[in-house]
């Protein structure tokens, strides 16, 4: 099971990449978890997370092929 | 999701005078137009900690940001009586004194024109995955953040 | 009255984009600026009683009404942390599709850009003695009168 | 004494000229009641009037050299 994490913004910078995959994660809850703990440089760094684009601010079920985006605040315009 | 219609709105670098010209002259032939509502953003010479921003790098996610810009455009459109909308949003490095953002609305009266800008301009800050990096000029930079 | 600061607000003839354009590439070294608002009034092609309205035939009472610009530029000015205000208004005929009000404010946040744009084009609808004779395509006319 | 008066928009075409010269009038009531008699063809015609570029909406006496301006009502923009 192959899990897509996009890094944007600060957390791309933090995570000198701006894409990872996750193997075996069930939901967010699971990957915010393994996300810190390969990227403890996120200590400090606030997110939204969107899977397949849909933004979540709850746990959420993740499947093989899901695409899950770590996204900082927003300053477009 | 009507994919078909969603639409690019991002340049490569700043949106120039001309563009904004150009799109303004091409609604002289769309005659139940009366009033346009144009909103631009200028990238601002900060002093930050004592250090000038010179310019503002933007990077996005582009595909979920079209997909919103979508949902926002069907939104207003479907709560304003408009005739057009026509949005450009940059990418990559702007300089200081450039424009990062054109947010264009018109409809046949000034209010619905106006206030119907307004809102795209607010949602456009407020919802789409959208950052800007502020480089100082000693090329150090740090990430702004929307008030 | 500061009468040495009065400034021509009117322009024989239709606003040309590129006008509009030039004014606004004027800002890129005004790098306090952040957000800019335009309202631009076009004129439509009204159908009353069955005919078109072609165009719309501006006149003034010129002394009048660019001391009362005066008065509103001053006002806003006062009420808003403006960096800049320009107008521009036709006097003559303008054809349907052609610009015929110009109202350009910028600002560092664009709240107050957005709210001082708006409040300069309600102040000038109401406030500046200027008619528009709005000619149909048989050439008749009728007096316009502003909502 | 001399009242200039200027007609503008449609009084003006009511009138047939935009311009005209008064005499003997004190007050801004006095020059309505002698324009109605002048240009019967403005009874249906709504204008405020200023004085020496001036809005007035009560009468107001008039002096040599003034100008008084009908002003139908505003349709710039």
């Amino acid at each position: 099971m192959d899990i897509t994490v996009l890094f944007f913004g600060q957390l791309a910078e933090l995570a000198a990449t701006n894409e990872t995959v996750f193997q075996s994660v069930i939901d967010t809850d699971a990957l915010k978890i393994q996300l810190h703990q390969k990227y403890p440089q996120f200590a400090d760094s606030s997110f939204i997370i969107a899977v397949n684009k849909i933004l979540t601010d709850q746990n959420t079920p993740l499947f093989n092929g899901a695409t899950v985006a770590l996204l900082p605040p927003f300053s477009g315009g | 999701m009507a994919e078909k219609s969603v639409k690019n709105i991002f340049t490569q670098g700043a949106i120039e005078p001309v563009f904004i010209s150009d799109s303004i002259a091409k609604h002289s032939s769309k005659t139940n137009i009366g009033a346009h509502s144009i909103f631009l953003g200028q990238v601002r010479k900060d002093v930050i900690d004592g250090k000038d921003v010179v310019a503002i790098d933007y990077t996005t996610y582009e595909e979920m940001a079209l997909e919103k810009m979508h949902e926002i455009r069907e939104a207003v459109f479907a709560k304003y009586p408009l005739a057009c909308m026509h949005i450009r949003h940059s990418l990559g490095k702007v300089d200081a004194g450039k424009i990062c953002l054109f947010v264009f609305t018109s409809s046949a009266h000034r209010k619905v024109a106006i206030e119907a800008c307004e809102e795209v301009v607010e949602k456009i800050k407020a919802e789409l995955p959208v950052w800007g990096k502020e480089i100082f000029e000693d090329d150090t930079h740090q990430w702004k953040e929307n008030k």
